[in-house]
């Protein structure tokens, strides 16, 4: 309705202070949208969608073979140290994040690019996959077919940064940080705030629409609301509290503070198949029917809906015909009784320990309950909970709450490898539920090197159904696919996706002050 | 009874005082009708037996009673014509310190541990008089200079616990005069005092009444004093006067039978002139004959030096030394009776004889020297060398009864079974005159002389060979002390019993001594026997001592 | 017996005791008052919204945010919060005492080790322990108050150690020696009464810190496991409720605040009776 | 003197030493994996391994002690594993705020809890004893959490007294030092109460009243001190337990503590920042015992001939 504009400064809030800004480090959902804002990368994305768009690279190709990438970078772009960002910046950011030095987590995403081996090995420090030829034009050699590798680009490990800020900074870049997105950190007052600027130089004209934003740390999330309330904030970056929801919601402002939507995101409950009675197949269905899902998403206050597969609707892919296994108590008993298992067995679910897992993991046990599993709720802390879904035969059940699957990029493969490939289903990885089947591994590898842009559709049904036949092994409850809510206050404009953008959490560059 | 017509309207006036202890068992009357005058420049002294409500009533004057456990029935007290019993809180403060002063009891007790003794002193008189700040620390340092506390600028920056109990006692008399009451109660103030200094203590109290015409009441039991210092005497018992008149009349003509026992009791200095031991008070029991005549405590160049070792931060103050190069012995069913100033090391002495201090030199007990032996090795001589503290209301546990409190020593030292352990508990108190139900209370409920006798009975009940009594008889009026001290010599003879008596009363020295020592500043300035002490003695400080002891008939008063 | 005559005397003391006892009671015979189970979500125990409801008829005192009845939960959960009150607790100032008198009395390199080692506990930091606790063993109500107990008696010693250094140096004590009493005697007989009204103090204010602390555990991961009901984890659970849903705060808050206050008046009273300095009084 | 300061600093140093290791064995005890919280859920098992020898973490744990030993002697507390900051700097930036918010809670504490205790103990058993004593209930069993809120609530939304979250000026500093003494208050009234109800029917209570003195002067000078002892080591005992207050106070106010920056690391398992920390607050606690260590001769000279 009404137009973006130039001008204003925010406040944003969040819980937990800023861990780092490098790019090559920084992986959580908090520092994710800063550091976006901060650098800039070959590629990006259209604000509010996932639609993949250029954006330090002017135009890209790529051979037939799937094999390589030239970019053409886009002219006089300088970071903010003044200096003009050239090719070779591309080539030493990327090899910055793959070199197991940086201690940087993203390293795996550039696995195609040939030569990663030998330098996550520590034989080289340099890509031999990527060749800068001149000042303007970057060449990517991949090792295999990958067709998320534009998406790739487009992740924040992906940013240019320059080379000798890093070095200046001494290994304090994170705090220190230096790029060319549309923002400048100006201060950063430890456990405080950080206040970010405009970059007056940004290569697009007229972004971002705000000439300022600080970011207060260590606010509570109820305290944070009260002051959005009286019109200290603009946005609480930690969203609603249960506590406050319905009250906001059900306001007479509410509707207009409250962005709530979807995101890339399932919760799901993953179901050991290597521990005992898990393993045997009809349990495991006999589960997935015992959950009454409407129900938890009552606990929520609505804020999340009933999901049937691993894929978040939004995702390509999702198959919406597909019907799951519907709640059903009685048929879930009778396959409990076909199984052996007449009068239930005991179990353990774990779940991580900070308000709603430990609620939504008890209302998980009161409906295993109904079908006879008296399941013992063990409410941990989050780093408890991984160590124990990484060590084999340990946790029968994981409420995967608060570290739900969250894609990096807009793309089905990024709910496969780690979370239900054979991959990740070894001694310290993240398939909980031990899940390895290897004729849909092979599918999925198969799938990924169809990166003809041509069969982008045929790809994602492919994928798709991937997803919908591991559901006949039934490794995980898929349980809901909660939405994000997001609070701002009255004065803030722009549409509701830019506020909880698929890829960037909060879109800085595109939110805009109204008046 | 009849009174005596006042001279003059009285200073302070109590009529018809009655005083209830409230106890688990109900009420109980503790003073009954209690009434008396003061007049202005008058001395009145309190004696009587103990326990018989002599500090009860001092404290209902002050109002400053035990609200949870004694309070004022009826009765008046009267200030020249101000009420005290109904003042406010507000108005009796300046009452308190500035008209009437008080010397209490218990000298360790009631000064506070924490304050230096120079803030004690000068906070009265800052509080009564205006004064600037140095001005009070003058009158303080005089006023300990008028007690004669040797160091008086030292003293002013040493706590509580440094000074001896004769040194507090004069602390606290050197507060009371400080702001030059109008009245002052003196409660037992020279008990802990040699009598050098009780003589200058008792002519300070006089110069106080001439110069400023304060009335005085004296509670007392030294009939010696009493004659010395009283205008008129009150004689209490059981909680009522039962004679009061003036000093000629009581001493000459005491009408009832209570005081002409106690006067009968007074120990006079050189009754015991012309014999060695102590008189037998066994009859015809035969003193049993110690066959084994080694000593049982030997005693070589005994140092005490106190100070505090340097801990954490904090230097220790430089040692001072207390006792200094003591040597003496004891054979069993002898006493040696230990006199000196007061301060003169005589309780450190005492202590470290029977391990309680750190000291060096050596110190036989029973054959077996005990200088560095650990608790444990001295448990089984502890049996047989038995300590009575100067202080007995500080060293007895307050949140023990008084019976189990004796049954204590029976206990640690596995004697007598339960049911023998009661009936030795009620013997013990019944032998120091007190009653059987005394075992179930509590050390705060009774008099200053109950708690001596108590902590007498604890010190018997193990049947020692050897009993250290520092000043165990100070608090007892005379006819308890004549009891008590006779039980112990009883004890004496039929057990062989050996003392070490320590006491500043010259007359129950020569009472209970073999042989005397005479301390001064840490050093035994004089022994022998007690006839060469008594009747020739060589140092000087002993002879001073001698002639001022005070003698129980006023008209021999030697200071008017 | 004496003391419990002396007690009833009391008001105030008669007042805590009933309440002591009516707890006791409750907790025990839970299951018949209860008039829900404690873990039971009730379908009808949210709005459709999914807000917990008020206190009603249906539920006394309202139910909580999974739709349980409250009254039901506080009923059961006074059997865990008066385990970790008591017995936790109880623990902790026992073994505070036993530590302070220890290092307070004996000098030498015992006593220092011994007062260093109440230092160490001091300063390192509880909750890490708990933590690690927590990831090691399997959370239980017994582990809970076991680790209550090992974190807590650390202040109660040093208290203790102070109070005890004081009395050491108290003429009393000295007699005692002198009559021949070991340590053991002089401690246990005639230190610890003396520390008696600091133990009932930090035993009845400590109910309430622990019951409190049981829920940081639960926060923790270590306390006592969901549904099993606390009072401390039902307040912990819900105290950012405290404006959309106050029953969730108030309830709970309440009978932590009432036990533990009922607690506290038998416990002074206790130290009156116990105390003989105090007799008399009415 | 200057060895006796020395034995003190040596002593200081071993009971770091001992908390050092004892939370470094801890912490390797722990089941959770810092390298894979660092990886986060897309990393392959190569990158977690990369990153645990990167960290040193591959390393017994005596070689891992001893490197980190050797790191504090040269004053580096190590480099936080999320943040790949110098710890040091970290709390550094941290710690005024945290001293600042535990002095005034130790000063809002004592000064409520010495008032009101004292108060009661003067009007034992009347109607004023009874309130101050119920209060002192409230405040001790009242979550943190929801006193700060309500605290919050009451005086800077609805009556907006004070600003709702910060640092920085004096009116910052009193809600969260109030929510911090509170409770702290509440233990001190009744510790007072009990220690000045003992004091006060001691003798020289008596001496001091047979003086004439105020009342203001007997209960401030005479009986106080006496009554002090107890509380005394109370105040070294108190740093200790502010440690755990701190982080609920610091997370309700926005007040930029070390509180935050443990709770966060303990989330993340960034064991160096754990160390730190710990490190830190030991050293506060041992320097508080030390502090109350030194004041209790002070006030008490027969502790002081020992
Ligand atoms: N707080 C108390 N509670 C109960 N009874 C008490 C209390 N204080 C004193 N008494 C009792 O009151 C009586 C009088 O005591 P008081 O101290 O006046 O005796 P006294 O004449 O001063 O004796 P002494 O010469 O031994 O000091 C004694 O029987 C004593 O046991
Ligand atoms: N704990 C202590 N610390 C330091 N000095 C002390 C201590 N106890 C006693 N003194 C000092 O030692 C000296 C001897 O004291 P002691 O108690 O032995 O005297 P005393 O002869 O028993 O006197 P009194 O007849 O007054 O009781 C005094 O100067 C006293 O100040
Ligand atoms: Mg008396
Ligand atoms: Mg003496």
């Amino acid at each position: 309705q009404d137009t973006p504009q130039q001008g204003g400064d925010i406040i944003v809030t969040y819980k937990d202070d800023i861990a780092t800004l490098d790019p090559a480090i920084g992986y959580d959902w908090v520092n994710w949208s800063m550091i976006k804002s901060l650098y800039s990368r070959l590629m990006d994305y259209e604000p509010g969608t996932a639609n993949l768009i250029p954006s330090l690279a002017e135009t890209f190709g790529v051979s037939d073979d799937g094999l390589t990438y030239t970019f053409k970078l886009r002219k006089g772009v300088k970071f903010t140290n003044g200096r003009e960002v050239v090719a070779s910046d591309v080539k030493y950011s990327i090899e910055r994040a793959v070199n197991p030095k940086t201690q940087g987590p993203g390293a795996g995403f550039f696995g195609s690019i040939k030569g990663y081996e030998d330098v996550t090995g520590g034989k080289t420090t340099t890509l031999e996959g990527i060749a800068a030829p001149d000042d303007s034009t970057v060449i990517f050699h991949l090792s295999r077919p990958d067709a998320t590798f534009l998406h790739v680009l487009a992740i924040n490990f992906a940013s240019v940064v320059p080379n000798e800020a890093v070095e200046a900074a001494g290994g304090d870049f994170g705090k220190k940080p230096v790029g060319s997105g549309t923002f400048v950190l100006k201060d950063w007052t430890i456990g405080q705030h950080l206040v970010f600027e405009r970059n007056p130089d940004y290569f697009v004209k007229d972004m971002p629409y705000i000439d300022k934003f600080t970011v207060e740390v260590g606010q509570e999330p109820l305290v944070a609301l009260l002051r959005l309330q009286k019109g200290e904030v603009d946005i609480a970056g930690d969203g609603i509290p249960p506590a406050k929801f319905l009250e906001i919601k059900n306001s007479a402002d509410g509707p207009k503070m409250i962005v709530d939507g979807e995101q890339l995101q399932t919760g799901y409950i993953t179901l050991n198949t290597k521990v005992k009675p898990l393993d045997n197949l009809k349990v495991r269905q006999a589960l997935n029917m015992a959950i009454n899902k409407d129900r938890i998403t009552r606990i929520l206050n609505g804020r999340a809906t009933a999901a049937n597969q691993p894929l978040p609707p939004l995702m390509p892919g999702y198959d919406k015909s597909f019907t799951g296994y519907a709640y059903d108590v009685e048929k879930a008993k009778a396959l409990l009784a076909e199984a052996g298992f007449p009068t239930g067995f005991e179990t353990v679910l774990y779940s991580t320990n900070t308000d709603p897992q430990p609620r939504i993991a008890q209302a998980i046990q009161q409906d295993l309950a109904a079908v006879g599993v008296k399941a013992e709720v063990r409410a941990l802390a989050q780093a408890n909970v991984i160590a124990a879904g990484g060590t084999e035969g340990e946790a029968p059940m994981i409420w995967s709450g608060g570290m739900a699957w969250i894609a990096d990029f807009p793309d089905p493969s990024n709910f496969y490898g780690p979370i239900l490939g054979c991959s990740g289903a070894v001694a310290g990885g993240w398939n909980w539920s031990w899940y390895c089947n290897q004729d849909i591994d092979k599918r999925a590898v198969a799938a990924d090197s169809m990166s003809d842009p041509a069969k982008v559709a045929e790809r994602s049904a492919t994928w798709g159904k991937i997803f919908t036949d591991i559901m006949a092994d039934a490794p995980w409850i898929p349980l809901i696919n909660e939405r994000r809510v997001v609070a701002k206050s009255l004065r803030m404009g722009g549409a509701d996706n830019i506020y909880i953008d698929p890829t960037r959490v909060i879109n800085y560059d595109a939110i805009y002050v109204k008046q | 009874m009849k009174l005596v017509t006042p001279v003059s309207v009285p200073v302070l006036s109590v009529r018809d005082l009655c005083v209830d202890a409230r106890t688990p068992e109900g009420r109980r009357h503790v003073l009954k009708d209690v009434s008396f005058d003061l007049n202005p420049g008058e001395t009145l002294c309190i004696a009587g037996e103990s326990g018989s409500g002599k500090s009860v009533t001092s404290l209902s004057i002050m109002q400053l009673l035990p609200k949870a456990s004694l309070q004022i029935a009826s009765g008046s007290i009267k200030l020249a014509d101000r009420e005290l019993t109904n003042l406010s809180n507000r108005a009796m403060r300046s009452v308190r310190g500035g008209d009437i002063a008080m010397v209490f009891q218990e000298p360790m007790t009631s000064l506070n541990p924490v304050l230096s003794i120079g803030t004690q002193l000068t906070e009265a008189i800052r509080e009564h008089q205006v004064t600037e700040g140095g001005k009070a620390e003058t009158i303080a340092r005089q006023m300990l200079d008028a007690v004669h506390i040797t160091e008086p600028g030292r003293r002013l920056t040493q706590y509580p616990h440094e000074l001896s109990g004769g040194m507090r006692q004069r602390v606290m008399i050197a507060m009371a005069l400080s702001c030059r009451p109008k009245v002052l109660i003196a409660d037992e103030p020279t008990t802990a005092l040699d009598v050098t200094v009780q003589a200058q203590i008792l002519k300070l109290m006089r110069e106080l009444k001439r110069e400023f015409g304060a009335s005085i009441v004296l509670i007392t039991h030294d009939m010696g004093v009493v004659a010395e210092m009283a205008d008129r005497v009150a004689i209490m018992q059981n909680g009522r006067i039962i004679e009061q008149g003036s000093a000629l009349t009581v001493f000459e003509r005491p009408t009832e039978l209570y005081t002409r026992q106690l006067l009968a009791a007074v120990p006079r200095l050189g009754a015991h002139a012309g014999t060695d031991g102590p008189p037998r008070v066994g009859s015809e029991v035969a003193r049993g004959e110690v066959p084994d005549r080694s000593p049982v405590l030997l005693v070589r160049n005994l140092n005490v030096a106190y100070g505090s070792p340097t801990r954490w931060l904090f230097k220790g103050k430089p040692p001072v030394s207390a006792v200094t190069d003591v040597s003496f012995e004891l054979r069993p069913g002898e006493t040696l009776g230990l006199v000196g100033e007061s301060g003169s090391g005589k309780s450190t002495t005492g202590k470290a004889v029977l391990g309680l201090i750190p000291f060096t030199g050596d110190v036989v007990i029973d054959g077996k020297n005990i200088g560095g032996l650990s608790a444990r090795q001295m448990q089984p001589i502890r049996r047989s060398a038995q300590m009575i503290f100067q202080d007995p209301y500080a060293s007895l546990d307050p949140r023990m009864a008084v019976g189990a409190a004796i049954a204590e020593p029976l206990i640690i030292h596995g004697l007598a079974n339960k049911g023998e352990r009661d009936d030795r508990i009620a013997e013990l108190l019944r032998r120091v005159g007190l009653q059987a139900d005394a075992a179930s209370r509590y050390p705060h409920e009774f008099s200053g002389g109950q708690r001596q006798r108590i902590c007498i009975a604890r010190a018997l009940a193990l049947e020692p060979k050897l009993i250290v009594a520092d000043e165990s008889v100070a608090a007892l009026d005379v006819s308890v002390r004549a009891r008590v001290l006779d039980l112990m010599l009883e004890l004496q003879e039929t057990m062989g019993l050996a003392y070490l008596f320590i006491s500043h009363d010259m007359a129950v020295i020569e009472r209970m001594s073999h042989n005397v020592a005479v301390m001064r500043a840490g050093r035994i300035v004089e022994m022998g026997t007690r006839r060469e002490v008594f009747e020739s003695p060589k140092d000087e400080y002993t002879r001073a001592l001698m002639a001022a002891v005070p003698i129980p008939d006023p008209r021999a008063r030697n200071i008017i | 017996m004496r003391v419990l005559k002396a007690m009833l005397r009391q008001p105030a003391a008669l007042f805590g005791l009933i309440v002591v006892v009516a707890v006791m009671a409750m907790a025990i015979a839970a299951p018949l008052i209860a008039p829900y189970s404690p873990d039971n979500q009730m379908f009808d125990g949210l709005t459709l919204e999914g807000a917990p409801m008020p206190p009603s008829e249906q539920f006394l005192l309202g139910t909580d945010t999974l739709g349980r009845d409250l009254f039901s939960r506080l009923l059961f959960g006074a059997r865990t919060s008066l385990v970790i009150g008591l017995v936790a607790n109880g623990i902790a100032v026992a073994i505070g005492l036993f530590i302070g008198i220890l290092s307070g009395y004996l000098r030498g390199i015992v006593g220092n080790l011994l007062m260093r080692f109440t230092d160490l506990m001091m300063a390192f930091p509880a909750l890490l322990l708990a933590i690690v606790l927590a990831a090691l063993l399997r959370p239980s109500l017994w582990i809970v108050a076991m680790v209550i107990a090992l974190v807590n008696w650390v202040q109660v010693a040093r208290i203790v150690y102070t109070e005890t250094r004081g009395l050491v140096e108290r003429d009393f004590i000295l007699a005692e020696r002198s009559l021949g009493a070991g340590h053991f005697r002089i401690l246990f007989m005639h230190i610890l009464p003396h520390l008696m009204p600091t133990a009932i103090v930090w035993g009845t204010l400590g109910i309430a810190t622990t019951v409190l602390l049981e829920a940081t555990l639960s926060f923790l991961g270590i306390g006592v496991q969901p549904p099993q009901p606390s009072w401390g984890n039902i307040i912990f659970e819900s105290q950012s409720y405290f404006q959309a849903a106050p029953w969730l705060v108030f309830f709970p808050g309440a009978i932590i605040l009432l036990t533990a206050l009922s607690f506290n008046l038998v416990g002074d009273a206790l130290r009156d009776i116990l105390d003989p300095t105090q007799r008399g009084r009415g | 003197m200057a060895l006796l300061v020395l034995r003190r600093l040596v002593q200081t140093a071993l009971i770091l030493l001992g908390v050092a290791a004892i939370t470094f064995l801890l912490l390797y005890a722990l089941p959770a994996d810092p390298a894979r919280m660092i990886a986060g859920r897309s990393a392959t098992a190569q990158t977690v391994a990369n990153i645990r020898r990167e960290l040193g973490l591959d390393q017994p744990l005596l070689v891992q002690f001893w490197a980190y030993l050797q790191g504090i002697v040269h004053g580096d507390l190590g480099r936080s594993y999320a943040q790949k900051t110098d710890v040091g700097s970290l709390i550094a930036a941290r710690i005024p705020a945290t001293l600042v918010l535990m002095a005034a809670g130790i000063l809002v504490e004592v000064l409520l809890g010495l008032t009101f205790g004292i108060i009661a103990a003067l009007r034992r058993g009347g109607a004023v004893d009874r309130v101050v004593m119920m209060a002192s209930f409230v405040g001790v069993s009242a979550p943190q959490f929801v006193v700060a809120l309500l605290l919050l609530y009451v005086f800077a939304v609805t009556l907006g007294w004070f600003p709702m979250s910060g640092f920085g000026t004096p009116a910052h500093v009193v809600l969260p030092a109030a929510t911090l003494g509170i409770l702290g208050a509440g233990w001190y009234a009744r510790m007072v109460r009990s220690a000045m109800i003992d004091v006060l029917n001691q003798d020289y209570v008596r001496t001091a009243r047979a003086k004439g003195l105020s009342s203001a002067r007997i209960i401030l000078r005479h009986a106080l001190p006496n009554a002090m002892l107890p509380i005394i080591a109370m105040i070294g005992i108190d740093i200790g337990q502010f440690m755990g207050g701190v982080v609920v106070v610091e997370a309700v106010y926005g007040w930029p503590g070390i509180g935050q920056l443990a709770w966060q690391a303990i989330q993340q398992v960034d064991i160096p920042i754990i160390m730190g920390v710990t490190l830190v607050s030991a050293l506060a606690i041992v320097l508080g015992n030390l502090v109350a260590d030194i004041i209790a001769p002070l006030i008490d000279p027969r502790i002081r001939a020992r």
